[in-house]
């Protein structure tokens, strides 16, 4: 599957972008001025982007606690994303979700998902949206090794089975559920086989190969889009930094971390690969990293000049309408 | 048959109300556990030939096809979450959880992720869904099958709640349940689905957050909910021969509650009492009776008594359900106590 | 597996009891003499007694809203489990359970259950008992077709498989859960299969051969008991009464139940197959045939004739303690 | 050190309970998900280095072993289902839900079968099994991972709910919850967790069921809940210098609840307001609001209030979630306008 040259410079563009957030993200977090329970996408870039780059608006994802890398790969702005973790105004949720419910369902980012396994039925649910109204759009849900433990999995999988439902699973395994390796919690060992139980396909992919990702992706779309129902994906790849911020990681070796950092990373991959074949110059990738660099920048200064939110915000946006009428 | 009413079960308003919204606007759709019936058998005759656990849902596929009418397997979470995640992308889904008693199951995906999405997500999303489910003792289904739970939906922020009393009212109320942006639990107690009264044939409203007088009295306000409309209304009677007269009230809606009237009518009779068919602790009944000794204080002369069913599961034994229901007697009890004051 | 000549007998013995308990039952619901909600287990009956003819007192067993089979075949005694279902005093859970929970824990028996894959859970916990105590003893969980398609399903057979907890699952696959057929609500159609997701065996099993039952159990407890985790069991059944007692079964011929009731019946073909082996004489089967159905009578009048529990009893069993010490 | 008490903080006291309960009774087990941590992990050293959301219960594997202390997938139906069919065949398992906000998935095996196991069983079972969860907000842990939600297990018959302020209390009442023969949940608010106090360090239990007065006072009783009861000190503190003596009760234990101890401080002080930090619909506010209006009425002089949190989901930014809590100074007005009375 050959990616146009626009296409890899966007793809370039939001994997730098999710890595530069998150190591922004990591500071400002570590200088108090994010509040809350923060878990940073660092290292898992080329799954988000690679499955992302098949989408447009009008399609759905469903994301997890550690989802500032699925709302990057969706389009949404850095600018309302990090007034969102600063909890101003101006953020994407107004300041009333934070991390790890960031959302823009106008750009079809259903929400991070503070529920481990709680995006599968919601993702199930816009498939079936999709279904329904015929519009032929399709529906991405993220989650983790972890998260495949959970009933939701089973439950959601069946589902969009039977009723071959748009719909695509992707498990971002990246070894560890907080401090618990997938060895130990995954019964089976292999995720991507728990798809035989469905009668669905299963494919194991190399997430930190943007390419590997990106390719499979579209053969899973283009299934869903003829009406064959879903295909679950697991992808194998790494996350640079702890579980949340704060985690002392004494689950795993600095080495480790370092070996995947260092030779093992799906950014430096992808540049390698496309300034070799010679698809893209290295100085545009120059410029972009300096572009993005700014973004972030802008994007901070943004959120700390932004306003919190009025204490009277606190019970607004809970309905619609809810008014007793008398 | 001019001037006469057209009367149909409280089962059977539901079901107009169903045909008549799936007609109205095509983003409605249904869903369920043999909600259809006969789904994957080869038996000609077979479809439709369950309706859900009531029958209520029968020849809705007919009508509206399988695209938009659709059997379910036995995943409450799978298919409720995705009940949500529709509502978030433009349909309008109704889903049948059956009885109010498997709400264990699905429950995150109703309170955490239904219930708080528009919050959580700055009020760019809505959530337009229905939940119905069975509710109520009565027909001894033993502790799986017959609990009333209202009072832990009520306590969700994010969530309505909707019990309709009359086949007048179920289908205005599942109408407006239907047409509304926010996710709203439409519970049917199970022992008022034959219950027959007058009801119009075209589409109507009846609005969310309105309760109804039943009975118009001066010495003493019940609030009943449910089923316990009827008992209240038999213990009224009863209580009208001694020289009681008994205002009561049908919230119709738990949440959001009509508080409104029935503070006025404390303020008129001074007297409260709650009849409530849920357990006790943190329910609709003391929700009612701290509403009521906050806000009316000052007209009460007299304890805010409650019935409740007792702080147990509900039993099968046909003895043990009758002593667990409240009963008209038990309404009686409480009534005269208040106004021996 | 050879099965001792008494162990026949007493097979033949639970089968029969579940047949006519079960037909008793029936018209007993008919005539309006047991109220609340009935679902009747004839015609499954190879698969109660085949996995439970290895079982114990002290081993565990959680089942369905479909229990009465499982009861009699775990050892509950007919009279406390008619007086049960007749709502008295004297009944198994002193009439506080009924049909949907009827149960007897000094059995094993962890109840009947309304919840559609609730039992799952339980057994892991009973197993878990077995495994923290050493104590030898398994647990199997019986469940539905319809069932199988519940989280809990993959909760527990996850968390079984990696504790390798001594449990067995039992899948009663009789092709419909209440209208809809097995093929429309499980992906993948083969359940037996499922069990690869987990890395434990599965195996498929004809539930209306009594022997089938019996050795295909006996490998999965011996794995169980020898620390080698638990084993997935498809046995596959046919249900003769209607989801429920009152069910009008559109969803299925006349002529599909004859077919089953008169060609695949699991007990005309257990004893079938032992008279013409010679292993045990007609006329012995004929007589546990006469006293089983004299215990039925037997158990009809014992609950006919028991107290209903008085009224003040509802609010007791509640929990063990509850006093407010003050 | 003699004379000297030893103090702990909160957390601290309930790892120290867990560890002297599972060396007294070998029947306790403990389960949930990276209670110890590391699982599967081939480094050395990587055993033990989660020890549950707080680290509480880390040092519990190497003196118990993997049999007694478990990790658990993230499959909270399927564990603490688990912990409930351990608990009916002989053990008293400990189960970790984390965070309270999570019990969606697990729901129906707590409340369908662990709440409800005896009952239906006729008194023939039961389930010693303890949860422990973390509630409240204040942390900026936003929707998912900030509510109290004990106003629901409170309703649930079957179920005892237990909320320790103090890390002597949580030591005693911890002790106590894993010797109940019924299922408690253990609810830990995690702004409490490092609060120091002393903490007697031999095995002792406080018992279910008992309030304690926090502070004596004579013109208004204030039952607060969990961190409120702080909340409500700070607000006696400055209620004192207006020459406002309030009493201040800690439930301790919400179901059962020693409504005794707070009649009879009504009784004396006429007066009642509640601090909940749970959403205000049919919950425990409600609920101690509705005991007294019925049980305590003729010793009212004024309304009871309620301060709670609003009905809305827990907001992320410090400036929402500093609005939703309730405060001193909310307190304050409240017993400010009943005393005004
Ligand atoms: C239902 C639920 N259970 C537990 C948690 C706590 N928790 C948050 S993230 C996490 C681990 C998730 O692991 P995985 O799915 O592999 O995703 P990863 O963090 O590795 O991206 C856990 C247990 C939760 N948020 N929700
Ligand atoms: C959680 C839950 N969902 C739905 C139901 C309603 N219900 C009772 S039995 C049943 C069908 C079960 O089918 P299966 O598991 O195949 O068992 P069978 O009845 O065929 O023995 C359903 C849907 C229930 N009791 N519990
Ligand atoms: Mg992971
Ligand atoms: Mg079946």
């Amino acid at each position: 599957m050959d990616i146009p040259r626009d296409k890899l410079l966007e793809i370039y563009e939001r994997m730098v972008t999710i890595r530069k957030f998150e190591d922004r993200v990591h500071d400002e977090y570590a200088a108090g001025r994010i509040p809350g329970f923060v878990h940073l996408y660092a290292g898992e870039e080329a799954v988000a982007v690679g499955v992302c780059a098949h989408l447009s608006d009008a399609d759905s994802i469903t994301s997890t606690h550690r989802g500032h890398g699925h709302c990057i790969a969706k389009g949404v702005g850095v600018n309302e994303m990090m007034a969102e973790l600063y909890g101003r105004a101006t953020g994407a949720c107004k300041g009333k979700g934070g991390s790890m419910h960031i959302a823009d369902i106008d750009r079809g980012m259903l929400g991070a998902n503070g529920i481990v396994g709680g995006g599968v039925p919601l993702a199930c649910g816009a498939a079936l949206t999709a279904q329904v109204q015929g519009s032929g759009v399709v529906a991405v849900s993220f989650f983790g090794d972890g998260g495949a433990n959970e009933g939701t999995f089973h439950e959601g999988l069946n589902l969009a089975a039977i009723w071959k439902l748009p719909a695509i699973f992707v498990v971002e395994n990246n070894r560890y559920a907080q401090s618990t390796s997938v060895k130990y919690a995954s019964a089976g060992g292999d995720i991507a086989a728990r798809a035989q139980a469905y009668g669905i396909p299963g494919v194991t992919v190399d997430g930190l190969d943007l390419f590997d990702v990106y390719e499979t992706t579209g053969a899973a779309i283009d299934r869903a889009r003829a009406g064959d129902g879903p295909t679950l994906l697991e992808c194998q790849t790494y996350r640079f930094y702890g579980h949340y911020e704060g985690d002392t990681q004494g689950y795993r070796s600095r080495e480790e971390i370092e070996e995947y950092r260092t030779n093992h990373c799906a950014i430096l991959r992808f540049r390698n690969r496309v300034t070799e074949q010679g698809l893209v110059a290295a100085d545009e990738l120059d410029a972009i990293d300096a572009q993005v660099a700014d973004a972030i920048d802008a994007a901070v200064e943004f959120a700390a000049n932004s306003p919190f939110p009025d204490a009277s915000e606190v019970t607004t946006d809970v309905y619609v309408n809810y008014q007793e009428v008398i | 048959m001019m001037g006469e009413e057209r009367t149909l079960t409280l089962g059977l308003a539901i079901r107009e109300a169903l045909h008549q919204e799936m007609e109205r606007d095509p983003t409605v759709i249904i869903m369920g556990e043999d909600i259809v019936g006969g789904a994957g058998s080869d038996e000609p005759g077979a479809e439709d030939s369950w309706g859900g656990p009531m029958g209520i849902t029968r020849g809705l596929v007919g009508k509206f096809g399988h695209n938009r009418v659709r059997d379910t397997p036995i995943s409450e979470a799978g298919f409720i979450g995705a009940a949500v995640g529709a509502a978030a992308t433009g349909l309008r889904p109704i889903a049948a959880l059956m009885f109010i008693d498997f709400f264990g199951i699905p429950m995150d995906q109703i309170y955490n992720q239904g219930a708080k999405l528009r919050y959580m997500f700055g009020g760019k999303a809505k959530v337009p869904m229905v939940i119905r489910a069975l509710i109520g003792a009565g027909v001894n289904a033993a502790a799986q099958h017959s609990q009333s739970l209202y009072s832990i939906f009520t306590h969700i922020p994010g969530l309505k709640v909707v019990i309709p009393t009359t086949p007048y009212d179920a289908k205005g109320l599942l109408i407006s349940a239907i047409r509304d942006d926010d996710p709203v639990f439409f519970l049917e107690h199970k022992t008022l689905l034959g219950e027959r009264g007058p009801v119009p044939e075209e589409p109507y409203t009846v609005p969310l957050g309105v309760a109804e007088i039943r009975r118009e009295g001066s010495d003493v306000t019940v609030v009943a909910i449910a089923k316990m409309v009827n008992v209240a209304l038999s213990a009224a009677e009863i209580l009208e021969s001694e020289g009681v007269s008994v205002e009561v009230i049908d919230p119709r809606t738990l949440s959001p509650l009509d508080g409104g009237t029935i503070l006025d009518s404390v303020e008129k009779t001074g007297r409260l009492v709650i009849v409530d068919e849920d357990t006790p602790r943190c329910s609709l009944a003391t929700d009612i009776a701290a509403l009521a000794a906050d806000e009316a204080f000052y007209s009460l002369e007299a304890p805010i008594k409650r019935i409740t069913a007792p702080h147990t599961p509900v039993p099968f034994s046909p003895t043990l359900e009758n002593a667990y229901i409240p009963s008209p007697e038990q309404v009686v009890a409480a009534v005269r106590e208040v106004m021996a004051v």
